[in-house]
């Protein structure tokens, strides 16, 4: 119907400048600014992401919130249930458990963080290395091979009694337990990568980018990590606890945090008894941080992981 | 070839490990007859040394252990005198892998339940459901999950018992606290790879055959997107056959776990010599078995550059 | 109508007498020559019985010994063995077996570790050393029933260890078939008030009445089952739902709630929980300084606040329960020896700094093993020498096998300790802090104390000997390398269906006795 | 012959698919390609097209046989040169969906090369990617999107661009316009000559399209089932087929007239044979029609029947 | 009467952080039984999702289709619930995707991916599928199929892949073939026979095909009805005949010239369509082609040509069919002189 509107007088031959598209140039973004776009848009990612700030918040100003030390003990006042004066109650030795929680934090988080560095630095790399090498001729197998006999011995020896013998070696505290966590914290994550990358190395698009004289780091780094990113993020969800019980563990051996001081792990290890005498606070605070943080970390992760996954919606 | 060379190198690195070992134990302080409790005069401790040549020198020690474990015989434990190493696997061994292989089944169903759930409903409730759930498993400790499980599966409602070994029932509790991180983290990577999966073309033709999402999900998603949970699942399986020290404990059941973390306290050196090969070589060859498996899920491994 | 339902209850004929029992470790050797531990120990108590043997006050009676002669130089036994001492296979106990049995511990080979414990028997020691013969040891089967024993010198307290475990005999030709007979239920033959008929390794041993036992018409239980339960919350809810009849050693978080509770049983035990100090490190050089430190802790807070468990608090070495030849207590004879004062131990710090020339405290940490218990306690600790003393002292745990080695190096400033004695007697206390002890890791040396305890083992006079004793913790704790902290309890809960359960100061219960009164 | 560029002799590829049974994908071919040639390939589906091309430029190591390039025997390279003449060769690969990593985006696919050989930077970069997607006839736009969001035909180009990027010497372009329409397909082989003119490459080109293979090639080669049956000169392959397999080939060429009248299609007898246990003597000898009875007992040679036009058949002696 | 399938303004777009694509605007064809109707077209002109969308494969988001209707057999795919979808695909309407390296399970057997199509829709033993799937690799040519059947799409070639695709898409006599360029990795003669097999089925069962393809001779040979694409829309429907002789369309007019003579002696440059396609970002409001197009009129820029009816069944959306355009030659008279 509309056509018949038309003025005869189109019907003449177009002017070419009319013909001209208005080709957007869409804003030319970095790849690295165009994913934090995405993840700022991406809600999980901002809830985990708020949540993990809100948690450092307290692990920084917290303890200064309240007018106790994490280590002042006040025997009479063990065991308060939370109130207005002890917000998280206090434990059996009568401290604050707002302050010490927070207090806490900071080692756990510490840790946390040390163990993912940990293990994308050392497991990304071995486990990257391991499976673009496997198959890569004689000298490839004989590198992926040494590599995961590395990995095997250090499952197979007793974790217990490196952690004994770094116990005599070493003064306790943050950096011994740093040393604990990279003897043997990476091997998992490395397996794991070495697997993905065994998978994703025969694509087509491995051999282009060989062929086209991307030297094998990069192509560790640019193709094959990328196409795992969504592995690493879910492995290091739970380095991360496993980490900060790992550290409890160790502190109860005696090679960690020294007491008064406290780490969630800690805390929550020490607290176990509750489960019989019902003071639920002097648990169920680190542990639901440890819980809480995880969730964050797991939000956060899916939402990156979503946002850098091109085929995901927007 | 590759599979000969493997299992040549098993040996190796059960070697290597059991020399590191070796050093270690040497290394670290402690005596096996140590104790509180009597500190004894320095030729009753001789004589008890020479009962277990630990007077011998170092390197004959060594070469007594190697001998020793080539024909599987490591001797009495120090702690437990009247039992020998032995015995001490025979007997906590088959507990030990009964509750791990229980826990691993259930572990690998229910996770990869939930992570193909999860995966299907990406960012719905179902999925953040799943989510919670899976983080809970992760970040509640199976040291504080089996006392909570107790606290109200057996003392509260009665419904199973606390703790020890005996009937089936026993086994429930501690299988659950065993499986229940495993089980997030299965649940997690399949979640991962299996939303990857599901992005892939084969996935749309398989869909075009008018398959239920159920067939899409078990005949094109599983194998495609499971590499990473077998990977997992390797090492675990070796340390869940051979005994979790804190399960164990805390369920008093007579595992091999508690022994191997035991000895190591007690520096009982033969039981730790004796288990550690023992379990590494369950991990040795579950590694391998895993890495052959790679080629069976996936035809295009190449696990080596021979014979492609 | 709701009749007819409670004549069901109680005929005593009716109760199954059985009884399960909590037990926190596997008992690592039930052979009377190899254990060492109080498990093992627990389990021997009621398999085998000694030429002597405590009654169910504690006591110490004969027990297979019908007849006992001592010489008059006090240096010669000569014991006559019961008649109807019988194996639990028939076969009647001998005084062969009892040389076999000593010989067989002193023998090197066999290595046991509480060999010691036979040193006072003459020639016992160079065997054991391997320096002599088993022939030159003075233990000698005169005949059947009659067993000859040859001191060093006369020892006051023989019969006390003679009731330990040690001592026990064991069966001479099945020992010699089988070296491994202690290992399984199977081969197992005993001679006490019970024997054991299953051991499922960490998992239970079950042990049965033994109806050849001399004594069998006073014991009632047919069955006792030993769950080796580790943990504590684990065993405490077997308790709790029943699995469980009788536990010990509660947890810390338990006590409260139980402590009305009508099952709960506390009963002191003779052990000391200390702080020790290393008088060769700084700043513990100083016994003013020492004495400072302990002065500080109030203990009563302690016991009452952390450790709940109804500990004493200790002031002196020798914990209570030693019955004095006067009727007394040694320990309220001996009354304490300091009194907790926070300005008296700060003037007390102030002067040792002064004595040392010190115008700060060198930096002090508390070493303690990783146990719950022991962290709240180092916890405590700490935060109160910060409040009376304003010392601000570091705290550093370590895995047991670990502490031991630090402490025997003498690596440490301070260190947590505890020590129960074996046997009632203030010398088991006492000799820990010998100079030569090798359970002393002080470094702290004291000619005067040495002697006083030398005197104190060869006076056949009790009343004598207690005086001795009681110098010796004179002198002890004047110098003071260590602060007591407090003297240990046990507690138990036990169902109120067995009554007739023997506690022991030094040991763990007896169940010789007991009796299921209702199901 | 110093002409040629690149040169294969007795080139095999098996593959070991179980323990006994190998495909013996590319077995004994001996050609040569000249500098500034396009040397076209076609062949049955399966006769070891890709993997001929594949193996020549190294993606694949041959079972045996050797590859010279400017003279220099490929396996004998040290690793400097090796990386030198990887640069100069290049490979369009027949699958385009699965030489793209799904989560780069196109720009940075395309650069791969550029970033690799450190050849350009920033802007100078930025604008080679878009000279190239223009060239291909996408537009710069696309830079920023992933390939999934390409239909079939852009993501060839993508491949196409990919593999100009690093200025290579020589090509292997493995049906690089199959998923192509034809006006893109035109405009695409126009960019392939004019590159060939000005800068002198050489390619390998594989394809079915016979139109467009006769159109871009120099020369000719026939592949069945491993093995190189006819070799020519493009026109006169169409003009003088001399293989049977090459007539029955050219017989089925589909015509875009619908009233065209029908030519007389050459039907394939039989099965086609597996390269797991190929027949006795001539490959093709299953399915020939002129097949004798020698066919089937030896192999027939690889001789210049005429002048440059290369055949193995008993049909000519 | 009712047409087997009948797709009318159709329009899907895809979400991209950028922007929405129009993949497809405003889509009409129809397909008669037993037809084999062609669809030729622009390289990412939307024809492969148009088709997808049928089969209700387009994953939604990003995708999102904004409006039209697919009826099959009279019932709109787009209002059917999973399920009965479900019945449908793979066996009253089957497809082969394009892409064949991908479009296929690499971690399963390629007969256990054929024979799987065949158990889901046929009352048919494990055993009886597996011989047909063995049939149906010997079909479409794939030599040795006993041992074919037993290896893993990385082990084909690539027009091995393809055939496998199409085995799949056979094996159960689908009243509907879509064939999503089915033969770009096959040598002819494997692609003739390929072909007859497809049309032998159609002629056998009657089975529609909507065969899309760049290859203009595969379409003059085997098609009956053509549509062309171009940048999201059909600009010209018609049957062969009508299409390669009397196009009406300059899109259609460049896709004709730029096949290369087969005949010719000489070597001839090819003659493409100069500029490239729309950003479908945003599409231009007129017509799509008019950039390209040298007969181009001010009307096409702003508005969108509307469907002519050329003759019987023989569409073309161009305003040059229009009454009021001016002869071409006038157009390309005047094109010349603006554009030098
Ligand atoms: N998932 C997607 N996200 C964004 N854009 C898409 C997506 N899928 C397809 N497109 C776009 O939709 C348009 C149509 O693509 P389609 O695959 O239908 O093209 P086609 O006609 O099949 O082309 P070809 O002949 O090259 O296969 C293309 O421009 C493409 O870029
Ligand atoms: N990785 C492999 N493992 C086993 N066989 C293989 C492998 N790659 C290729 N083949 C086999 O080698 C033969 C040749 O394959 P190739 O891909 O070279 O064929 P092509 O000529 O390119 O065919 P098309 O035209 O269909 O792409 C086929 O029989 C194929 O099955
Ligand atoms: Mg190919
Ligand atoms: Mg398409």
């Amino acid at each position: 119907m509309i056509e018949k509107n038309i003025e005869q007088s189109l019907f003449r031959p177009a002017d070419p400048k009319r013909l001209m598209h208005d080709t957007i140039q869409r804003p030319s973004l970095s790849a690295w600014k165009d994913a934090l776009l995405k993840i700022i848009k991406n809600k999980l990612a901002i809830l985990g992401f708020s949540l993990l700030v809100i948690i450092v918040f307290f692990a920084i100003f917290g303890p200064s919130m309240v007018p106790y030390s994490p280590s002042e003990q006040s025997l009479t006042k063990a065991n308060l249930a939370p109130s207005g004066s002890h917000w998280f109650g206090t434990d059996d030795l009568g401290r604050d458990m707002w302050a010490r929680t927070w207090y806490g934090a900071r080692v756990s988080l510490t840790i946390g963080l040390v163990a993912a560095l940990i293990d994308l630095l050392i497991g990304v790399v071995v486990g990257g290395i391991s499976g673009y090498m496997a198959g890569r001729g004689k000298k490839g197998d004989r590198i992926d091979m040494t590599l995961m006999r590395i990995v095997e011995i250090l499952y197979g020896i007793p974790y217990l009694l490196i952690v004994i013998l770094l116990m005599v070696i070493m003064e306790p505290g943050i950096k011994a337990i740093i040393i604990a966590l990279s003897v043997t914290g990476w091997v998992g994550m490395a397996r794991i990568i070495r697997g993905q990358i065994l998978q994703l190395k025969s694509q087509e698009y491995v051999l282009a980018a060989e062929k086209l004289g991307t030297s094998h780091s990069k192509i560790i780094l640019k193709h094959l990590i990328p196409n795992t990113l969504g592995i690493i993020i879910v492995n290091l969800t739970f380095t991360i606890p496993q980490a900060i019980f790992a550290e409890s563990f160790l502190s109860f051996l005696g090679l960690g945090v020294q007491a008064p001081f406290a780490s969630w792990g800690t805390m929550a290890n020490d607290a176990l008894g509750v489960i019989l005498s019902g003071q639920w606070w002097r648990l169920f605070f680190p542990g639901f941080l440890i819980s809480l943080t995880m969730f964050a970390f797991n939000s956060f992760g899916d939402g990156v992981q979503d946002a850098l996954d091109p085929r995901s919606s927007d | 070839m590759y599979i000969l060379k493997r299992f040549l190198t098993m040996f190796l690195t059960i070697w290597v490990i059991a020399t590191l070992t070796f050093v270690i134990m040497k290394c670290i302080p402690g005596d096996p007859f140590a104790s509180d409790a009597n500190v004894l005069p320095k030729e009753v401790l001789e004589n008890i040394r020479a009962k277990y040549n630990l007077d011998k020198p170092i390197p004959v020690q060594y070469a007594l252990y190697l001998k020793n474990l080539v024909t599987f015989d490591l001797g009495p434990s120090t702690q437990s005198e009247t039992r020998t190493v032995n015995d001490i696997i025979s007997t906590g061994f088959p507990i030990s892998a009964t509750l791990g292989l229980q826990a691993i089944v259930l572990a690998l169903f229910f996770g990869l339940l939930l992570g193909i759930i999860a995966a299907l409903n990406h960012n719905r409730f179902l999925d953040y459901t799943a989510m919670v759930i899976a983080i809970i498993g992760i970040s509640v400790p199976s040291f504080i999950l089996a006392p909570l499980l107790i606290k109200f599966v057996a003392v509260k409602w009665r419904l199973l018992p606390v703790a020890s070994w005996g009937t089936w029932d026993h086994t429930i509790l501690p299988c659950i606290a065993l499986a229940a991180t495993p089980l997030a983290v299965v649940a997690r990577f399949m979640r991962s790879s299996m939303i990857e999966v599901m992005n892939q073309n084969y996935m749309k033709t398989a869909d075009a055959k008018g398959l239920s999402t159920t067939k899409l999900v078990i005949k094109h998603g599983v194998r495609n997107a499971i590499l990473p949970v077998v990977t997992f699942i390797g090492p675990l399986f070796a340390a869940l056959l051979t005994g979790t020290f804190v399960i164990e404990k805390i369920f008093a059941i007579p595992g091999l776990g508690r022994y191997f973390v035991d000895s190591i306290f007690n520096r009982d050196y033969p039981v730790i010599m004796g288990v550690t090969v023992f379990y590494s070589a369950i991990l040795v060859v579950t590694l391998f078995l895993i890495d052959i498996s790679y080629r069976i899920i996936d035809p295009r491994i190449k696990l080596s550059s021979k014979g492609d | 109508g709701c009749g007819g339902d409670k004549a069901t209850s109680g005929n005593s004929k009716d109760v199954k007498q059985e009884m399960t029992v909590g037990m926190t470790a596997e008992p690592p050797a039930l052979d009377p020559a190899l254990a060492t531990d109080t498990t093992s120990g627990w389990v021997l108590n009621h398999t085998f019985e000694g030429l002597y043997t405590k009654d169910k006050k504690g006591e110490i009676v004969p027990g297979l010994a019908k007849d006992t002669k001592v010489s008059d130089d006090g240096k010669t036994y000569t014991f006559t063995i019961r008649d109807d001492a019988k194996w639990s296979d028939g076969t009647p106990v001998t005084a062969q077996d009892f040389e076999y049995s000593w010989k067989r511990v002193l023998n090197p080979e066999t290595g046991s570790s509480f060999a010691f414990y036979l040193y006072y028997i003459k020639g016992a020691e160079a065997y054991n050393k391997g320096k002599g013969s088993a022939d030159q040891v003075g233990v000698k089967a005169v005949d059947d029933h009659t067993l000859q024993v040859e001191l060093n010198a006369p020892l006051a307290y023989f019969n006390k260890l003679l009731a330990m475990y040690t001592f026990y005999p064991v069966k001479k030709d099945l020992v010699e078939k089988n070296k491994n007979w202690a290992a399984d239920a199977k081969n197992y033959v005993s001679n006490g008030a019970f024997k054991m008929t299953d051991w499922k390794h960490n998992s239970q041993v079950v042990i049965e009445k033994n109806d050849k036992y001399y004594g069998q018409k006073d014991v009632s239980l047919k069955k006792i089952t030993f769950k080796i339960v580790p943990d504590a919350t684990t065993y405490y809810q077997m308790y709790k739902t029943g699995e469980l009849d009788f536990i010990m050693t509660l947890p810390s978080d338990a006590l409260e709630a139980e402590k009305n509770n009508k099952e709960f049983k506390e009963v002191p035990y003779f052990g000391t929980y200390m702080i020790m100090f290393n008088v060769n490190k700084e700043p513990f050089t100083n016994a003013k300084i020492r004495r400072a430190f302990a002065m500080s802790i109030d203990r009563k807070t302690l016991t009452d606040n952390v450790t709940k468990a109804g500990e004493i608090p200790a002031y002196g070495m020798v914990p209570p329960g030693v019955k004095t030849p006067n009727g007394g207590d040694f320990r309220e004879e001996g009354g304490n020896y300091f009194k907790e004062d926070a300005a008296e131990a700060k003037k007390l710090l102030q002067e040792g700094m002064k004595e040392e020339g010190w115008s700060t405290l060198p930096n002090v940490t508390l070493l303690y093993n990783t146990a719950e218990n022991n962290k709240k306690i180092a916890e405590a600790v700490q935060e109160m020498v910060k409040k009376n003393l304003g010392v601000d002292i570091k705290v550093n745990n370590q895995e047991w096998k670990t502490y031991l080695d630090t402490t025997h190096q003498q690596n440490f400033q301070m260190a947590r300790m505890g020590w129960i004695g074996s046997f009632v007697d203030p010398v088991i206390m006492l000799d820990y802090y010998l100079g030569d002890s090798p359970n002393n890791r002080t470094g702290w040396v004291n000619k005067k104390y040495d002697d006083i305890m030398a005197k104190s083992k060869v006076e056949q006079d009790e009343t004598k000997r207690f005086e001795l004793l009681h110098q010796a913790e004179d002198v002890l704790m004047q110098d003071m390398p260590f602060m007591p902290v407090y003297f240990y309890t046990n507690t138990f809960l036990v169902s109120s269906k067995f009554s007739n359960i023997a506690y022991y100061l030094e040991s763990s219960p007896s169940f010789k006795w007991a009796k299921k009164t209702s199901n | 012959m110093s002409e040629a560029l690149l040169e294969v002799k007795n080139l095999k590829k098996y593959f070991h698919i179980k323990k006994d049974q190998t495909v013996k994908s590319v077995d004994d071919i001996s050609f040569y390609i000249r500098k500034g040639e396009t040397f076209g390939l076609v062949g049955e589906s399966g006769s070891g097209k890709s993997t001929l091309g594949k193996t020549i430029v190294g993606l694949q190591s041959p079972s045996s046989g050797s590859i010279f390039y400017n003279d220099q025997d490929f396996g004998k390279l040290d690793s400097k040169k090796r990386k030198i003449v990887n640069k100069e060769m290049q490979i369009i690969f027949q699958d385009p969906h699965a030489s793209l990593n799904p989560r780069m985006r196109v720009g940075d696919i395309i650069a791969e090369g550029i970033d690799a050989y450190k050849l350009a930077k920033g802007a100078e970069r930025q604008n080679r990617i878009y000279e190239l997607l223009e060239k291909v006839g996408l537009s710069p736009t696309h830079a920023k999107r992933y390939p999934h969001e390409f239909s079939g035909g852009q993501r060839q180009r993508i491949g196409i661009a990919r593999a100009l990027a690093v200025q290579p010497k020589f090509i292997v372009a493995d049906e690089p316009i199959s998923a192509l329409d034809v006006s893109i397909q035109a405009q695409v082989i126009n960019l392939l000559d004019d590159l060939k003119e000005q800068e002198g490459l050489t390619y390998l080109f594989i394809a079915h399209d016979l139109g467009m293979v006769k159109h871009i090639s120099d020369r000719i080669g026939v592949m069945y089932l491993g093995k190189m049956m006819e070799l020519s000169d493009s026109h006169e392959l169409f003009v003088n087929p001399l293989h049977p397999y090459t007539q029955a080939l050219l017989s089925a060429i589909p015509v875009a007239n619908p009233k065209a009248v029908k030519r007389e299609r050459i039907v394939l007898g039989g099965d086609p044979p597996s390269p797991v246990n190929p027949p006795q003597g001539c490959r093709f000898s299953t399915r020939c029609p002129h097949a004798m009875e020698i066919c089937s007992l030896t192999s027939p040679e690889w001789k210049e029947v005429q002048p440059n036009h290369w055949t193995a058949c008993h049909l000519y002696k | 009467m009712e047409h087997l399938l009948e797709v009318s303004n159709l329009e899907v777009n895809f979400k991209t952080y950028g922007g929405e694509v129009q993949a497809v605007r405003d889509v009409s064809f129809h397909v008669e039984k037993g037809e084999i109707m062609a669809i030729v077209g622009e390289s990412g002109s939307g024809k492969s999702v148009t088709v997808q969308t049928i089969m209700d494969l387009i994953p939604t988001p990003p995708g999102k289709i904004k409006g039209g209707k697919i009826l099959f057999q009279g019932k709109d795919l787009l209002k059917l619930s999973k399920k009965e979808m479900r019945k449908l695909k793979g066996s009253k309407i089957s497809m082969v995707f394009q892409d064949p390296m991908t479009s296929l399970n690499p971690t399963m057997k390629v007969g256990k991916q054929i024979e799987e199509s065949i158990l889901n829709h046929q009352q048919v033993t494990k055993g009886q599928a597996r011989k047909k799937a063995v049939e149906m690799i010997k079909l479409v040519g794939i030599p040795n199929p006993e041992e074919r059947y037993h290896q893993y799409p990385h082990e084909f070639s690539g027009g091995m892949r393809q055939r496998a695709m199409i085995a799949i898409a056979l094996a159960c006599n689908p009243e509907l073939l879509i064939a999503d360029e089915p033969t770009t990795a096959l040598d002819v003669t494997i692609q003739a026979q390929v072909l007859n097999l497809m049309k032998d089925l159609q002629e056998k069962t009657n089975t529609a095909i909507i065969l899309i393809t760049h290859d203009l001779g595969v379409v003059a040979e085997t098609a009956q009805r053509v549509a062309v694409m171009y940048a999201g829309v059909i600009v010209e429907t018609g049957s062969v005949e009508d299409i390669f002789e009397s196009p009406k369309h300059p899109y259609t007019w460049g896709l004709l010239e730029s096949i290369p003579n087969f005949e010719a002696e000489e070597k001839e440059r090819l003659i493409p369509i100069e500029g490239s396609p729309p950003d479908l970002f945003n599409p231009p409001k007129g017509c799509p082609f008019a950039a390209r197009c040298k007969y181009a009129m001010e009307v096409c820029v702003d508005h969108m040509p509307p469907e002519f009816e050329i003759e019987n069944g023989h569409t073309a959306k161009c305003w040059l069919n229009d009454e009021r355009a001016p002869k071409i030659h006038d157009l390309v008279a005047a094109g010349r002189e603006q554009n030098e």
